[in-house]
């Protein structure tokens, strides 16, 4: 059994009229360490299960374990980014990345040093009393990123968190981001629209099918590319022959409009 | 075929019992017989019944005199001028909260009166009755004059004040009702005063000489039927105009009135009555100026008109 | 079990779970209703409050039913509706022909500036008796009254909205070489066409109360007058009475108000 | 010529355009404010309109200097800007209070919800009597009118902002296992602050009618008494300074909320 | 001279306390049927420059001739697309696309026809009375696409007409706007924060420099890149050694935030 393991989940969304199959048998194993893609057409489910894995909503069957535990209570060493920053527009930098363990009620001296170091090592100086709009989109969401790891959860949630970046910052933040979780060995799972950011960030890529999601198909990522950075595995001609086959893959998924 | 009737448009200061004989008119149709199609607007309170008239939005106005002199000392270039005079007494009453066998007015000292509004001919006309007594309406007793008209009823009732000015029909409902007692009428300790008259601007009553004489024939017939009829007759007769009040209480009400010879009984306003008013809104110090019978005042009119 | 049942299982549960809910919700909404009627009714009976100031339900009720069979509250409710009506589609139409014509001349908007600042903040239930002086004791005063209570916040808001059109959709126009007046018309307009429901909505409740304090001021007929009427004779009976009847028209009004925004917005 | 200095030169003209602009402006507001009263002081004294209605603004600025030395203008409009001030403070407070509570218990939201909005639709402005009746004649009924006229819009229009928070703020603090109060304290109140900020607005203009309107039901004092005394000794004079001092201090009331707001949303 | 020449363009935007240089000295000659981009960091006055292009703008100095007759005019055959597809919500889909010619007063049946196949040409049937917000992203930007269009313009202007949408719908629609520029042999102007786009699309890349924004580096993209399909091009070995060329050179103007 992984690290984290989900056993058979489904999910329906209900209102009064109409019941929406969100996901169905979902089974998936993760190692620790490991930074898995989720992809898939639009409306099959991501989201869905990323806020079931953290425990934010009550799947109708099956359940989500992390480590062991299930992951339905408060404190499960979960760290979850969205795909806009989400910072408080009223708060400074510096009680926004705190607001976590403000939250938790484990916020001290060594919890706010250690903190404040990984804004610096973000390349994120002289910041702490500016507040969020001030920053340019990419600084803002690697606050937010600071803000997630604050509370050092053992897993990470990223629902998208690029693709309100221009495509420059973009490149430059899944450097970022992939040699940060390498450097604390963090356990990962990115859900994205992009096949390249997938590829290029990955251990291994989900495809996720048509609503209700399935489990459609699992790529692994080649060895060689898993040890560049995003950036590089981009021009490497492995990443080119495993787009076209997940590309040709999501075509036959979505339906023509 | 006859002459062509001709409308006239009444602003009345309040929908009032005190008003009885102007409803008998309507009533009984006295102004249909002299050729006159009445239409009749409730303006509530006297600043606005005088503001309807003066912007020509009524042609005769029913309210207290003293707005009359209001506006002249103002310096209006187009008087208004009283010619006919529909109730000679104050018409409010003194209730008690408490049953008072044996009133006297000294028992007003030292207590809480909830009186009418400040500038109005109520206020001042209880103001002068309570000097008339002996009684300082500044030092003698604790004065409530913030209260507007329609609301004080229901402020006495709520529970502000000792003894409060009331008119009628509420102060004969408090008493029905074990809210208050009246103990005393201002009207009948005022003496007689121009309370409520009708008038006109000058220019009006130039234009319009035939109308005036005839609107102000047909309320002295009104004037006459209710001096000769009961109390009961009469209240039959207005009903119509107070759908919503109990026909026992217009009797009472009525009763009342007639006891202490609140309607005139012609609508001559004459140069004692005048003066009489002119000597409250002076003690009161709303007087702005002493203006003299013969200018604000026609009694040709009414006179013609009797006989 | 197929997953298919096993959906429309769940789907049950959670509908029956939904109903009851609502049902719950119904049952408490009622429970309130009551209460305060049979409370009120009580106290009124009981003496604990002022029959003669609070009145009672079962006499309003009684009232209510004379008024009816007599057609006298039909009237004046007639007559306070249509002041209403008119009032707030007036205060409406020329707000927004004001706002259009600020739109259209920038030099006008920017020197009106400071005068639509005070009249805006302006109670204008003070101006009532100076437009009864003006007007004349009327029904044209009391629409009057309804209309320019709501014409100057019609006016900011309209003008605000109309100001803040997207400026791309404009470019989109000037680059096929729209004029003034065809930017007009194709895109600041309809842009904001859903400013201009909602105003309604607020000029709706606003129309009331100007009617309601115009009546107060001169009137022989509607709502209004029932009620300084009523507390002229002192029937409060007659007082509350009116108030029920204006909170429920008023609501009334408000929802079908809204009602025309949902439609209307739904294309927009 | 080098580009600095040319860009300089251009950056000089546009300023003197500009201020061109901002003179001509001011010129046309001037001329407008000018006109307006010399017009009303002509026909005052030409009789094109009754001197006694409109008065003049000769005579206005006559009586304002009496009542300015004799102090009685400032004890009244400090009156009316006491009660007004403690009204829209009053309302403001309990209407977000409310819609915290509302927030608070969904269960208590759904069964109000009818209730607010008949509460909504109806004109509080008909209330006023009643509110004397319970209050009796005095600065707590005007105050109270002040305060219940702008409570339950306050509560729909916060309570609707409390609801519309992005439910991502929230899902953030809920990953931090963030409690209800929590979600409130940190997200759902801060993020409101705008909209309550600008209810403000709203409600001191509110706060100002209810405080008039009280005023004219049962006062001594204040600006909204020298309206209705005004009127009862027929003194339009006074009436009329009233109404413009009245649009003065509403203005510059308005305007300190204005500027309040744009300080306090500048870093929220 | 070329078809659209830009002679020596300055522009400033003035307030009351500041002078903003956006423009600086801007001469380019662009062919009939050349696809050009614009590339640039933020800010740097792209869309001013088009704007000036378009006659949306009176440049401070220097002026844009098309085809020998100068841009500030109406009717001057320009058609311009922005980010979003800003179609008109409150109209058809129909209405939407014929407003171009309703506004400048040529409607009439054949452009109609005409503009109803260009339509069908995009693959939108059935949408004609329909209203935009029920149509997919992509969907809405071809038909703001066909909006453009409709008026026959001479040359048209791209304001990063992609970025808002998701990366495979992007790379679909790049596809079929270049096929259908070159069937219709149409000038264009493409400006885009994403160097793979300007070089997958276009035959020549303008990079401009920084604020004040000036033609800082022309590169052209090679034959056999132009040949393809944007996205064949994009997994052409020449297209990755242009894409790390732009790249650094793009590094080198952004200054470290
Ligand atoms: N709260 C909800 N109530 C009802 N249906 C919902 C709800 N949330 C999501 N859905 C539906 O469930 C399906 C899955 O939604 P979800 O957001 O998980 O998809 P997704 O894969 O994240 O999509 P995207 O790629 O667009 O972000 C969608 O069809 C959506 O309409
Ligand atoms: N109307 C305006 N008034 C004043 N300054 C402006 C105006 N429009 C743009 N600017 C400024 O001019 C500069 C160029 O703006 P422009 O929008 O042309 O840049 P851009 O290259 O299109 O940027 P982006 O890549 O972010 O779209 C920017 O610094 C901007 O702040
Ligand atoms: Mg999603
Ligand atoms: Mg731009």
């Amino acid at each position: 059994m992984g690290f984290l393991t989900l056993n058979d989940i489904h999910h329906t969304y209900f209102t009064k009229t109409s019941a929406t199959p969100a996901l169905r048998n979902i089974n998936i194993d993760i190692k620790e360490g490991e930074f898995v893609s989720f992809l898939g057409p639009s409306g099959c489910g991501k989201t869905t299960l990323l806020s079931i894995i953290a425990g934010l909503i009550q799947p109708a069957r099956g359940c989500a374990m992390l480590d062991g535990k299930n992951t339905g209570k408060t404190d499960s060493g979960i760290g979850y980014m969205l795909q806009q920053d989400y910072l408080f527009p009223w708060k400074t930098i510096e009680e926004n990345i705190l607001i976590g363990p403000k939250i938790n009620g484990t916020l001290n001296h060594a919890i706010k040093t250690e903190t404040l170091a990984l804004l610096d090592k973000m390349e994120l100086r002289n910041v702490l009393t500016s507040y969020p709009k001030q920053l340019s989109g990419g600084m803002r969401q690697r606050v937010a990123l600071v803000r997630t790891l604050a509370t050092n959860p053992k897993l990470l949630l990223l629902d998208e968190p690029f693709s309100a970046l221009d495509y420059q910052t973009k490149l430059k933040l899944e450097n970022l981001v992939s040699s940060t979780f390498k450097t604390f060995n963090k356990t990962a799972i990115l859900v994205t629209h992009d096949i390249g950011e997938a590829i290029a960030m990955s251990n291994r890529v989900l495809l996720f099918s048509q609503r209700p999601g399935k489990i459609h198909k699992i790529f692994d990522v080649p060895e060689n590319l898993r040890l560049l950075s995003p950036f590089e595995a981009r021009h490497h001609p492995a990443y080119n022959e495993l787009f076209q086959v997940i590309w040709k893959e999501l075509e036959s998924l979505e339906p023509e409009e | 075929g006859k002459e062509e009737v001709q409308t006239v448009r009444v602003a009345e200061v309040t929908r009032s019992i005190f008003y009885a004989p102007q409803y008998v008119a309507l009533a009984k149709g006295f102004f249909k017989e002299e050729g006159l199609k009445v239409d009749l607007k409730t303006t509530w309170g006297g600043d606005k019944t005088m503001t309807a008239l003066l912007s020509n939005g009524a042609d005769v106005a029913l309210v207290g005199s003293e707005t009359s002199i209001y506006v002249y000392a103002r310096g209006s270039s187009d008087p208004v001028i009283n010619f006919a005079q529909l109730t000679q007494t104050d018409g409010t009453f003194l209730v008690s909260r408490e049953k008072i066998d044996n009133f006297t007015w000294d028992q007003l000292k030292g207590k809480t009166f909830l009186g009418q509004r400040k500038g109005g001919m109520p206020q001042m006309a209880g103001e002068f009755v309570l000097k008339k007594h002996g009684i300082d309406p500044k030092s003698d007793l604790k004065l409530i004059q913030n209260v507007d008209f329609a609301n004080v009823p229901s402020a006495f009732a709520s529970g502000t004040g000792d003894f409060v000015q009331l008119f009628e029909p509420t102060a004969s409902i408090f008493e029905k009702e074990g809210k208050g007692y009246i103990v005393a009428s201002f009207g009948a300790e005022s003496g007689h005063v121009p309370y409520t008259t009708f008038m006109a601007k000058q220019s009006f009553m130039k234009k319009n000489k035939e109308a005036v004489d005839k609107f102000t024939r047909a309320i002295y017939k009104a004037q006459k039927w209710v001096d000769s009829h009961s109390a009961k007759e009469t209240a039959e007769t207005i009903k119509p105009f107070f759908k919503d009040t109990d026909p026992k209480l217009i009797e009472t009400v009525i009763s009342r009135y007639k006891e202490q010879g609140s309607f005139a009984t012609d609508p001559i306003l004459d140069e004692k009555e005048w003066k009489n008013l002119q000597n409250i809104m002076g003690e009161a110090g709303e007087l702005p100026k002493e203006v003299s019978h013969d200018i604000l005042v026609n009694t040709e009119i009414a006179k013609k008109a009797i006989k | 079990m197929n997953p298919k049942n096993e959906t429309e299982q769940l789907h049950l549960q959670y509908i029956k779970r939904l109903n009851k809910g609502h049902k719950q919700i119904r049952f408490y909404q009622l429970l309130i209703f009551l209460a305060f009627f049979s409370i009120w009714e009580l106290a009124s009976r009981k003496n604990w409050i002022d029959p003669l100031l609070f009145s009672s339900p079962s006499k309003i009720w009684e009232l209510l039913q004379t008024k009816l069979t007599d057609g006298s509250l039909a009237a004046n409710l007639g007559i306070t509706l249509t002041e209403t009506v008119l009032g707030f589609i007036l205060g409406t139409l020329l707000g927004t022909c004001l706002a259009a014509l600020l739109w259209w001349s920038p030099l006008l908007s920017k020197i009106l500036d400071p005068y639509l600042v005070v009249l805006n903040a302006m109670p204008k239930i003070a101006l009532g008796p100076i437009l009864i002086v003006a007007l004349g004791p009327n029904l044209t005063s009391i629409v009057a009254m309804g209309a320019i209570i709501s014409i100057i916040i019609t006016t900011i808001v309209v003008f605000t909205s109309f100001r803040e059109v997207d400026h791309n959709y404009l470019k989109v126009l000037q680059t096929f070489g729209a004029t003034r007046f065809q930017c007009f018309k194709e895109a600041v307009l309809p842009a904001s066409f859903p400013t201009i429901i909602s105003t309604l909505k607020v000029n709706v409740g606003l129309s009331w109360v100007g009617v309601i304090v115009g009546e107060f001021l001169a009137s022989s007929k509607g709502l209004g007058y029932m009620i300084i009427y009523g507390f002229q004779v002192f029937d409060f009976t007659l007082v509350l009475l009116s108030l029920l009847i204006i909170a429920v028209f008023a609501t009334l009004m408000y929802q079908a108000v809204e009602l025309l925004e949902k439609k209307l917005i739904k294309n927009g």
